[in-house]
C-alpha cells in the first residue's frame, strides 16, 4: 500500500523553512508558530511510520520506498530515493521527538531575540535534511544532506554573526567537518566506479565483488567523513567552539542528530566495512581513544557547554567504538540513548545558563533550592550519562560493554570502562558545581514554563527508554538479550567510583573549590588538558596559518612571477640588446609588459641601423647584395 | 685576336663596379649621379655585346639598349633637377649633411 | 573589344594626364583636374573590370590575363580615391600632383600587364618617376626634400642593379619575353642575374634588406603624397614581382629561398622597428616592410595559390594603409597628435580601428582573408615555422597599431586644435576605403575568384 | 533561426550607433529591448530542442568563401544550445546591471550588443574559420568595454587581455590552416570523424596548437595572468560576461575541436591537461584565499572553477565531460551572480576593497542573503548548481584511465580550498559589524532584484533536478566520450 504520506516527514520543515525565507523579520515573528507545529505533524507521523513498520525485523524489502532519477550520466540514470525500514523508522522518532522538544523550548528561549525566524527557519531546515538523511537509501542523497546540514550547523552557529566568537567557530565547523566530507567523495566515486549505482541495497549487495582496494577505499572514504561528523578526534576540534551557537541549537545538532549522523551511515553501511577489517579495527582504536581523551578534558572545563560538549565527543567515541566491534545495534541504541538525555542536559544548560547568566560553573552554585524542576530533570539526564542503573544510559553502555565482552576485545574495554568512570566523575563535578555550594547569583527563578515542559518529557523517557533494549534489537532484526549480570555490577561498580570521587573532591562543600588543588597534584598534565591536548594550537600553527603564508606567497609569486615571466623575459632580452637605454620607459605601458620590453629592444635596435646617412644606406645595400651573391653561389655550388 | 663576348662582358662589369664604387664613396650629390651614370653605361655595353653575340638576327638586345638609355636619361634629369632645389634651399649637395631624418 | 581596344583603360588614365597639364587653358579651377582625373581613373577602372581576360598584346609584350585585370583595376580604384581625397583637401598645386599621380597610375597599370623584360622595365620607370616628385612635393622644406634624394639615389641604385641583372637574364636566355625563360642550363651566372634582377623588385617593395630609403623618405614627404605612393604603385609592383618570381622559379629554385630570406626578415624588422615608432608615417612605413614580407611568404610558397594570395594580400593591405594615411594627413603625423581624436570625429576614429583591425588581421576584414589565403598557401608549400614567425609578428603589429587606437579613444588632446574644415569629398574617399575594408572582407569569395590564378 | 539568434544584436549596434548624442540615454532601452528578444529566441530554441538526438539542429549552410572552401554554417546540438541560451540570458542581466551607465552609454551599449554577436557565433558556429571570426571578434568590444569603463590600470588591463588572447588564437588559426591542409575541410561537423585518420605525431602538435589557442581562454595555469587586471579593471557587465560566457569558449572549443578532431593528440597531452588541470584548482583556490580585493578574489576562483571544467575534460569519461559542461554553465550562473552583487556593494560603496566592508548582513540583508547564496552555490554545495559540475568532472576523472587516482584526491582538496576562500570572504565582508561606509547604505532595489532573479532560480533547478541540464548534455557527451575512447 502506497504510504507516500512517509515522504511528508522531511517535507513538512523543508516546507516551513521554504515559507519563512522570503518573509522580512516582522512576518517570520508573526508566524512563528509554524516551525513548531510542522515537527509535531512530522514527529506524529513518524510515529505512524514506526507503527505501520512493527514488528520490524530483519526482511529484504522496505516497507516504503520511492526514486526518481536525478539526471542521466553516459546514459546511466542517475537515481535518488527514500525507503521506509525498521532502523530508519526508529531513528525517525528518536530524532523527530527531540527536534519538537527543541522547537518548543526555543519559543521561550529565543524569545527575546530579533532574528529569532531566521533561527526557526534555518532550525527547521536542518530537521529536513538531517530527516532526508535517515531516510536515504541512496549515498549520494545521503552525502547531499550530509552537507546540507554542515551548512545548517554553519548558519546557527554563525547565529550571533555580530560577534567575533560564532563567527570564527561557524568557519571553523564547517572547514573542518567539510575536511571529512572529503573522504565521503571519494568513497562516492570509488562506489560509482564499481557499483556503476549509489542505491544504498545495491551498493551493499554487490561489495563483494568490487576490485580489491575498492573495499579499503570506500570504508577508509567513510570512516574519515564520519570522524569529521561526528567530531572523532583528530577531527573533533571544531564541536567545544560550536558551542558559540544558540543552546537549543547545541542540544539539536551537536547532541542528537547531526553528530549521530556520522554513525548512523556507518551503521547503515556496516557490511562494506566487513570487507576491510582493518578498517573495523582502526575505528575501535579512534573510538576507544576519543572516549578516554574527551572525557580527560572534559573534566577540566570550566564551562558548562563545553563540558557537554566533550562529553557528547566521548559518547560518539564510544558508540564508534561498538560499530568497530560490528555491531551496529548496540551503536544504534546508545546513539538513541544519548540523543535523548545529552539534549535533556543541553536544555537543562540553557536554563542554568539564563538563571545564572553565565556559563562559566565557578559563578555558579546552590541552584538546587530555586529551580526543583531543573534540578530534577538534569539530575535524571546526568545520572543516565553517568550509566546509573535504571536509566537508558546503563541499558545502552552495558550494550556495548557485552559486545566487547563478546567480541574479546578485552583491551578496549578496560578504555570504555575507565571513559565511563571518568563520565561519572565529570556528571557529578558538574552536577556539585552548578546546584550545591553557596549561592553566587542574585534571585534565582525557575524558568518559563514551555521550557519545562520538553525538559521533562525527555527525562520521563530517558526514565522509561532503558527497557526498551531487547525489543529494539529485535525490531532492528537482531537477537535482543537483557545485559548480563556480570557486566551490569562492573558498571555499576564503575558509575559508583566515579560518582564517588566527584563526590568527594566537589560535594558537600560550603566554600567554593578552586582548581589550585589540581594543578599542584597533576602538574603539566592538566596544563596539557586545559590548553585541549594542544590539539588547536598544532591545527592553528600548522594547517591555518601555513595555508595564509603558503596563498600569500603564491599570491605574491603569481603576481610577480608569472606575470613577471611575461615581463621578465622582456627586461632580460631588453638589458641583453645592448644600449637598452637609449629608449623611454613611458613608452612601454602601451604594449604587454614583458613581451613588449623584449620586442621593443630589437626594434630600438634596428632603428638605431637607420642612421639617416645615405652613404650608409647604400653601403648596407651593396652589402646585402654581395651577401646573397655569395649564398647564391654557396648553394650553387653545394 | 677577335674580341669575344667575354671581353665585352668583362669591359661592361667593369664600367658597371666602378660605377657602384663611385655611387657608394662619394660625398657631392652630382659625384654620385654621374658614378649612377656610369653604372648604366655598363648596363648598355652588356645588353649590346649580348645582341651582338647572342641574337644577332633579332636585335631585341638593341632594343632593349635603346630603352634603357632613354630611361636612364630622364632619370638623371629629374636627379638633377632634384639636386638642384636641394642646393637652392640648404646651400650644401653633400649628400651626407642631410641626416635628420632617423631613426 | 580585342586589340588596341583593350587599352582603353590606360587612355583615359592620358586623357586624364593630358586635362590636368593643360588645364591651365581650360575653364575650371585649380581643383578641377583632380576631380577630372577621379573621375576619368574610376571610369578606367570601370573599363578594365567590364574587359573580359586572357588578351595578350603587342606580340606578348602586355598579357591582359585576370591577375593583371585585377592589379589594374585596383590600381585605378585606389587613385580614383587618392585623386577625390586630394581634390578637397590637397594643398596647393592639386592639377601637378593629378598629372604626376595619373603618371604613376598609367606606369603601374603597364607593369601589372608587362610580361616582357622591355615593357616591364618601361612601366616600373614609368611608376616610380613621379612617385620621387610626389615624395619631394613641398619644396620649399628641406626635410622633404631630403626624403626625396634618398629614395631617388638609392631607387636608381637598386634599379641600375635591376637592369644589369635582366641584361644578364636576356643574354643568358637569348629572349626578353617571360614566359620563355629557361635557366637549367645557365649555371651560376643565370642565378646571379635573377638574384640582381630581383634586388631592384625588392627595393620598390621596399622589402627587408632593401627598405632603407622608406621610413627616411615617408616621414620627410606629406602624408597625402606618401598615401598614394605607398599603395597604388604596390599592388602593380607585387603582380610584376609574381610575374618574374613565376617565370624564373620552375629552373632556378633557390630564388624561392632567397624571397624566403627577404620574406623573414622583413616581417621581422618592420613589425619589430614600428613598435616604438612615435611618428605614424615612419611606423606605416615600417609596417609596409612587414606586409612585403607576408606577400613575399606566400609568393615564396611558388604555386598558383601563393602568387594569387601574394596579389590578393597586396589589395588587401593597400586599401586600409590608403584610409589610414589619409586619416594621418587630416589628424596629424604623431601618434599624439591622435590624442582625443575619437570626442571630435568619432565616425572617422571608428574608420580608423575598421582600418587597424584589418592590418592587423581581424575577421572579417579584408586583412583576415588576405592573411588566411596567404598563411593556406605558405603551410602548403611546408614553410609552417616560417608562418608562426608571421603569426607571432602580426601579433607584435596589434600591439603598435592599437597605440593609435588607445591615444584617440583614451588620450587627453594635448594642445587646443582648430576644428578639421569639413569636407564632403575628404569623408568620402576615407568612408569608401573603410567600407571597401569591410565589404572586401565579407565579399573575399567573389573577389578571389575574380582574380583567379592566372600566373602559374 | 539561428541567424537571428546571432545577428539580432547587431541590429541594436546599428541603432545605437545611429542614435543622435541629445537620445544617449535611449541606448540602454534598445540594447535591453535587443537582447530580451535575443533570450526569447534563444528560449524557443531550447524548448524545441530535441535532446534525444546527439545530431546538429536548426542548421543552416551556405557558401561564404568558397574558393577558401569557408562556408557559413551555423548549427546547435546538445553541448552548444545551453551555452548560447547562457549567452543570451547574461548579455540581457548585464544589460539590467549597467542601468547606470552615463559616460557615453550609446557607445557602451553598442559595444555590449557586438560582443553578444560574438559569444552567440563562437557557440553556434559549423565552420572552423567561422568560429574564428567570432572568437577573435569578441577581442575588440572587450578592449572598450573594459579599456574605455574600466577602473584606474584599465588601459593596461585592456591592451594585455587583446594581445594575451591574440597571440594564443593565431596560433588556433595555425592549426585550422593546417587542418585544412591535412583533411580538406574547415566544417567542424565533418572534421569531428576525420581527425583520427591523422598520424600521431601530426594530431600532437595540432593538440599543442589548439590548447594554446584554447588553454589561454579558459584560463589555465601558466596563462591566466591577463584574468585579475580584466577583471578587476573591467565594468560590472564587462566582469559579468568575461567570466560568465568568455571563460566558456575555451573549454568549448576543446569539447568541440581538440577532443573529437585529435583523439590520439589527447590521448597523449590527457595526463598532462590533468595536472595542469588540478593545479589549477589548488593554484587558484590558494590565491584567492590571500587577495585584498573581493573582484580579484572572484577572478582567481574562476580559475580555480575552470580547472575542474579542464579535469572533467582531461578524463574523457561521459561523467567527466558532462561534468565540465555543468561546470561552465553553472561558473556561468554563480560567478555571473557573484559579479552582479559585488557591481551592487560597488554601487555604494564604491569600494572592493575586502578591508573597508563588513556587517553587510545587518546592513543591506537581501543583498548580503543573495551573495550568501551565490557564493556557497559557487562553493559546491549539493542542491544548488555548482556542485553537480564539480562532482561529476571529480567522478569521471576517477573513473577514467588516464587520470590518476591521486590526482583526483587533490582534485577534491580543491573542493575544500573553495570553501575556505569564500567563507573567508563571507566573513569578513557579510558578517560582522557594519563598518562606516556600509553603514546607511540602501537596500538592493526592485531592478536588482530581478536582474538576479533568473540566476538564483536556474542555480536551484539545476542543482535539484540536475536532467535540466543533462538532459541536453549527455547524447552529446557520451558521442564524444565514446570518440575519444574515454
Amino acid at each position: 500500500m502506497i504510504m507516500n504520506w512517509v515522504a511528508l516527514i522531511p517535507a513538512l520543515p523543508a516546507l516551513s523553512f521554504v515559507v519563512l525565507l522570503p518573509l522580512s523579520r516582522a512576518m517570520r515573528k508573526r508566524l512563528l508558530w509554524l516551525p513548531p507545529s510542522a515537527m509535531a505533524a512530522s514527529a506524529a507521523l513518524s510515529l505512524a511510520a514506526f507503527v505501520r513498520t512493527w514488528p520490524g525485523g530483519h526482511h529484504e524489502e522496505p516497507v516504503w520506498s520511492i526514486a526518481w532519477a536525478l539526471g542521466h550520466v553516459g546514459g546511466r540514470p542517475l537515481e535518488l530515493g527514500l525507503a521506509l525500514d525498521p532502523v530508519a523508522a526508529a531513528t525517525l522518532v528518536v530524532v523527530t521527538i527531540v527536534a519538537t522538544c527543541v522547537q518548543i523550548y526555543s519559543l521561550g528561549y529565543m524569545h527575546r531575540d530579533e532574528r529569532e525566524g531566521w533561527y526557526f527557519a534555518v532550525l527547521s531546515l536542518f530537521t529536513a535534511a538531517m530527516l532526508a538523511l535517515v531516510l536515504s537509501d541512496n549515498l549520494l542523497l545521503t552525502f547531499a544532506m550530509w552537507e546540507m546540514m554542515g551548512l545548517c550547523s554553519y548558519l546557527l552557529i554563525g547565529f550571533w554573526y555580530e560577534l567575533e566568537g560564532p563567527r570564527k567557530a561557524s568557519q571553523k565547523a564547517f572547514l573542518t567537518t567539510r575536511v571529512g566530507d572529503l573522504g565521503f567523495l571519494v568513497a562516492l566515486f570509488a562506489i560509482w566506479a564499481n557499483a556503476g549505482t549509489f542505491e544504498l541495497a545495491e551498493v551493499l549487495h554487490g561489495a563483494g565483488e568490487w576490485a580489491p582496494g575498492a573495499a579499503l577505499v570506500v570504508s577508509l572514504g567513510l570512516l574519515w567523513a564520519a570522524m569529521g561528523k561526528s567530531a572523532q578526534i583528530p577531527l573533533h576540534v571544531w564541536l567545544p567552539d560550536a558551542m558559540a551557537g544558540p543552546t537549543p541549537a547545541s542540544a539539536l545538532i551537536h547532541a542528537a542528530t547531526m553528530v549521530a549522523a556520522g554513525v548512523f551511515v556507518v551503521a547503515r553501511t556496516l557490511p562494506i566495512f566487513e570487507h576491510a577489517p582493518g578498517v573495523l579495527t582502526a575505528m575501535m582504536v579512534v573510538g576507544a581513544a576519543t572516549a578516554l581523551a574527551a572525557g580527560l578534558m572534559a573534566a577540566v572545563q570550566h564551562d558548562i557547554k563545553k563540558v557537554l560538549a566533550y562529553s557528547t565527543v566521548s559518547q560518539l567515541g564510544l558508540m564508534f567504538v561498538a560499530l568497530g566491534a560490528g555491531s551496529a545495534v548496540a551503536a544504534l541504541f546508545h546513539l538513541t540513548t544519548h540523543a535523548f538525555f545529552k539534549s535533556l542536559l543541553f536544555l537543562g544548560a540553557g536554563v542554568i545558563i539564563h538563571a545564572a547568566h553565565t556559563q562559566d560553573m565557578r559563578e555558579m552554585g546552590g541552584l538546587a533550592r530555586h529551580m526543583p524542576v531543573t534540578t530534577a530533570t538534569f539530575t535524571i539526564g546526568s545520572l543516565a550519562l553517568a550509566g546509573v542503573f535504571p536509566l537508558a544510559g546503563f541499558f545502552s553502555k552495558d550494550e556495548i560493554v557485552t559486545v566487547l565482552l563478546h567480541e574479546h576485545h578485552y583491551v578496549t574495554v578496560g578504555f570504555v570502562l575507565l571513559a565511563s568512570g571518568l563520565t561519572a566523575f565529570y556528571v557529578t563535578r558538574l552536577w556539585f558545581r552548578v546546584f550545591s555550594g553557596p549561592e553566587q547569583a542574585e534571585e534565582l527563578h525557575e524558568a518559563h514554563r514551555s521550557m519545562l515542559g520538553p525538559m521533562t518529557l525527555l527525562a520521563a523517557i530517558t526514565l522509561v527508554a532503558g527497557f526498551a533494549g531487547p525489543t529494539y534489537a529485535e525490531f532492528l532484526g537482531h537477537e535482543g538479550k537483557w545485559p548480563e549480570v556480570t557486566v551490569a555490577l562492573i558498571s555499576t561498580l564503575v558509575a559508583a567510583v566515579g560518582i564517588g570521587a566527584g563526590w568527594w573532591f566537589y560535594g558537600g562543600r560550603s566554600k567554593v573549590v578552586n582548581t589550585r588543588v589540581w594543578k599542584q597534584r597533576l602538574g603539566y598534565f592538566y596544563d596539557a588538558l586545559v590548553q585541549k591536548l594542544y590539539f588547536d594550537l598544532t591545527y592553528d600553527t600548522l594547517f591555518i596559518k601555513g595555508y595564509f603564508r603558503a596563498s600569500e606567497g603564491a599570491s605574491a609569486f603569481d603576481a610577480h612571477v608569472v606575470d613577471g615571466v611575461v615581463n621578465g623575459a622582456g627586461t632580460a632580452w631588453v638589458a641583453t640588446a645592448n644600449g637598452a637605454h637609449a629608449f623611454d620607459q613611458g613608452v612601454v605601458d602601451g604594449a604587454v609588459n614583458g613581451v613588449a620590453d623584449a620586442s621593443k629592444g630589437i626594434g630600438g635596435l634596428f632603428r638605431r641601423l637607420q642612421t639617416g646617412r645615405l652613404q650608409n644606406y647604400q653601403r648596407l645595400v651593396v652589402g646585402a647584395v654581395v651577401v646573397l651573391m655569395l649564398i647564391v653561389i654557396v648553394s650553387r655550388g653545394a | 685576336m677577335t674580341l669575344g663576348l667575354e671581353a665585352y662582358l668583362m669591359l661592361a662589369a667593369l664600367l658597371f663596379s666602378a660605377g657602384m664604387y663611385g655611387a657608394v664613396s662619394k660625398k657631392g650629390a652630382v659625384q654620385v649621379l654621374m658614378s649612377l651614370e656610369l653604372m648604366a653605361v655598363g648596363v648598355d655595353l652588356n645588353l649590346v655585346a649580348f645582341s651582338r653575340y647572342v641574337t644577332p638576327v633579332e636585335m631585341t638586345g638593341q632594343f632593349f639598349t635603346v630603352f634603357v638609355m632613354i630611361v636612364s636619361a630622364a632619370e638623371i634629369g629629374l636627379g638633377l633637377a632634384l639636386v638642384l632645389a636641394i642646393f637652392r634651399s640648404a646651400r650644401s649637395s653633400e649628400v651626407d649633411s642631410l641626416a635628420e631624418l632617423k631613426g | 573589344m580585342t586589340g588596341y581596344g583593350l587599352l582603353i583603360p590606360e587612355l583615359l588614365v592620358l586623357v586624364g594626364v593630358a586635362w590636368a597639364l593643360f588645364a591651365s587653358a581650360l575653364p575650371g579651377r585649380d581643383r578641377g583636374a583632380a576631380i577630372a582625373g577621379a573621375a576619368l581613373a574610376a571610369v578606367a577602372c570601370a573599363a578594365v573590370v567590364v574587359q573580359p581576360a586572357g588578351e595578350a598584346l603587342f606580340g606578348g609584350a602586355l598579357a591582359f590575363d585576370s591577375t593583371a585585370r585585377f592589379a589594374r583595376a585596383g590600381t585605378a580604384a585606389l587613385s580614383a580615391v587618392w585623386l577625390l581625397w586630394t581634390a578637397a583637401r590637397g594643398q596647393g598645386r592639386t592639377r601637378e600632383a593629378t598629372a604626376l599621380a595619373l603618371f604613376a597610375t598609367l606606369g603601374a597599370m603597364l607593369m601589372s600587364a608587362a610580361t616582357d623584360l622591355v615593357t616591364l622595365v618601361l612601366a616600373i620607370e614609368l611608376a616610380t618617376m613621379p612617385a620621387y616628385v610626389l615624395m619631394g612635393y613641398r619644396r620649399e622644406r628641406v626635410e622633404g626634400l631630403e626624403g626625396a634624394l634618398k629614395y631617388f639615389l638609392l631607387s636608381l641604385l637598386t634599379s641600375l642593379v635591376m637592369m644589369y641583372g635582366l641584361s644578364f637574364l636576356y643574354g643568358v636566355t637569348g629572349t626578353t619575353r617571360m614566359a620563355g625563360f629557361d635557366l637549367s642550363g645557365a649555371g651560376v651566372l643565370g642565378l646571379l642575374a635573377v638574384l640582381l634582377a630581383f634586388v631592384g623588385l625588392f627595393a620598390k617593395l621596399s622589402a627587408a634588406p632593401f627598405h632603407y630609403w622608406a621610413p627616411d623618405a615617408y616621414e620627410g614627404a606629406e602624408p597625402w603624397t606618401v598615401a598614394f605612393v605607398s599603395t597604388a604603385p604596390k599592388v602593380a609592383g607585387a603582380v610584376a614581382f609574381v610575374r618574374l618570381l613565376a617565370s624564373v622559379a620552375a629552373t632556378a629554385p633557390v630564388v624561392s629561398t632567397i624571397v624566403l630570406v627577404a620574406a623573414v626578415a622583413s616581417m621581422v624588422l618592420g613589425n619589430l622597428a614600428a613598435l616604438t615608432q612615435t611618428d605614424v608615417r615612419r611606423m606605416m612605413a615600417y609596417s609596409g616592410v612587414a606586409h612585403t614580407g607576408y606577400l613575399m611568404l606566400a609568393a615564396a610558397g611558388a604555386g598558383a595559390a601563393g602568387y594569387a594570395a601574394a596579389v590578393f594580400y597586396a589589395f588587401a593591405y593597400a586599401v586600409p594603409s590608403l584610409g589610414m594615411m589619409l586619416l594621418v594627413a587630416e589628424e596629424g603625423v604623431l601618434v599624439e597628435d591622435f590624442a582625443g581624436a575619437f570626442s571630435r570625429r568619432p565616425a572617422a576614429v571608428w574608420g580608423a580601428v575598421v582600418m587597424l583591425a584589418s592590418l592587423i588581421g581581424i575577421p572579417p576584414l579584408v586583412g583576415f582573408f588576405g592573411k588566411l589565403t596567404l598563411f593556406q598557401a605558405a603551410l602548403g608549400a611546408g614553410f609552417a615555422p616560417w608562418v608562426v614567425v608571421a603569426v607571432l609578428t602580426s601579433v607584435v603589429s596589434a600591439a603598435y597599431y592599437l597605440r593609435i587606437v588607445r591615444a584617440s579613444f583614451f588620450g587627453e588632446p594635448v594642445a587646443e586644435r582648430a576644428p578639421l574644415a569639413p569636407s564632403v569629398a575628404g569623408s568620402v574617399a576615407v568612408a569608401m576605403c573603410v567600407g571597401a575594408t569591410l565589404a572586401l572582407g565579407l565579399a573575399a569569395g567573389p573577389l578571389l575568384g575574380w582574380l583567379g590564378t592566372a600566373i602559374r | 533561426m539561428l541567424s537571428w539568434i546571432v545577428f539580432l544584436p547587431l541590429v541594436g549596434v546599428l541603432l545605437c550607433a545611429v542614435l543622435p548624442k541629445s537620445q544617449a540615454h535611449l541606448a540602454k532601452w534598445i540594447a535591453l529591448a535587443t537582447t530580451a528578444a535575443d533570450l526569447v529566441l534563444a528560449g524557443i530554441m531550447i524548448a524545441s530542442f530535441d535532446a534525444a538526438s546527439a545530431a546538429m539542429q536548426f542548421v543552416t549552410d551556405v557558401d561564404w568563401v568558397p574558393q577558401a572552401g569557408i562556408r557559413y554554417a551555423l548549427g546547435v546540438d546538445g553541448m552548444s544550445a545551453p551555452l548560447v541560451a547562457l549567452s543570451a540570458l547574461l548579455t540581457m542581466l548585464a544589460v539590467l546591471a549597467s542601468w547606470k551607465v552615463d559616460k557615453k552609454p550609446a557607445f557602451y551599449f553598442a559595444m555590449l550588443l557586438l560582443l553578444q554577436v560574438g559569444m552567440n557565433g563562437v557557440f553556434a558556429a559549423l565552420d572552423f574559420v567561422l568560429f574564428y571570426v567570432f572568437w577573435e571578434l569578441v577581442l575588440v568590444p572587450m578592449y572598450f568595454l573594459i579599456a574605455q569603463w574600466g577602473g584606474p590600470r584599465r588601459e593596461y588591463a585592456a591592451i594585455k587581455f587583446f594581445l594575451y588572447t591574440l597571440l594564443g588564437s593565431v596560433f588556433m588559426l595555425i592549426g585550422i590552416i593546417a587542418l585544412r591542409l591535412q583533411l580538406g575541410t574547415f566544417s567542424l561537423t565533418e572534421l569531428a570523424g576525420l581527425g583520427a585518420k591523422l598520424p600521431s605525431e601530426v594530431q600532437w602538435w595540432l593538440f599543442a596548437a589548439f590548447f594554446l589557442g584554447f588553454a589561454v581562454k579558459v584560463p589555465v595555469f601558466p596563462l591566466h595572468t591577463w584574468l585579475p587586471d580584466a577583471h578587476v579593471e573591467a565594468p560590472t557587465a564587462g566582469s559579468v560576461l568575461l567570466a560568465g560566457v568568455l571563460l566558456k569558449m575555451g573549454t568549448y572549443g576543446f569539447l568541440r575541436v581538440s577532443l573529437p578532431v585529435l583523439p590520439e593528440g589527447f590521448a597523449s597531452w590527457q595526463f598532462a591537461i590533468a595536472v595542469i588541470a588540478v593545479f589549477s584548482i589548488v593554484y587558484g583556490a590558494a590565491v584567492s584565499f590571500a587577495q585584498t580585493d573581493v573582484k580579484k578574489l572572484v577572478a582567481y576562483s574562476s580559475v580555480s572553477h575552470m580547472g575542474f571544467a579542464m579535469l572533467g575534460i582531461a578524463s574523457g569519461t561521459a561523467a567527466g565531460l558532462n561534468g565540465a559542461m555543468a561546470v561552465n554553465i553553472s561558473h556561468g550562473l554563480t560567478t555571473g551572480m557573484l559579479f552582479l552583487m559585488i557591481g551592487m556593494v560597488y554601487d555604494r560603496t564604491h569600494t572592493r576593497q575586502i578591508a573597508d566592508l563588513s556587517g553587510l548582513a545587518n546592513q543591506v540583508p537581501v543583498i548580503a542573503g543573495l551573495m550568501a547564496f551565490a557564493s556557497f552555490a559557487s562553493m559546491g554545495l549539493p542542491g544548488l548548481s555548482g556542485f553537480v559540475g564539480e562532482f561529476l568532472s571529480l567522478l569521471g576523472a576517477w573513473q577514467s584511465t588516464g587520470v590518476a587516482a591521486w590526482l583526483v584526491i587533490v582534485g577534491v582538496l580543491g573542493v575544500l580550498f573553495g570553501a575556505a576562500y569564500m567563507l573567508w570572504m563571507l566573513q569578513r565582508v557579510v558578517m560582522g559589524q557594519p563598518s562606516h561606509i556600509v553603514a546607511d547604505q540602501p537596500d538592493a532595489n526592485l531592478r536588482e532584484i530581478v536582474t538576479v532573479a533568473p540566476l538564483v532560480a536556474l542555480i536551484v533547478v539545476i542543482g535539484l533536478n540536475w536532467d535540466a541540464l543533462l538532459r541536453f548534455t549527455d547524447p552529446a557527451m557520451t558521442a564524444l566520450a565514446k570518440l575519444v575512447g574515454g
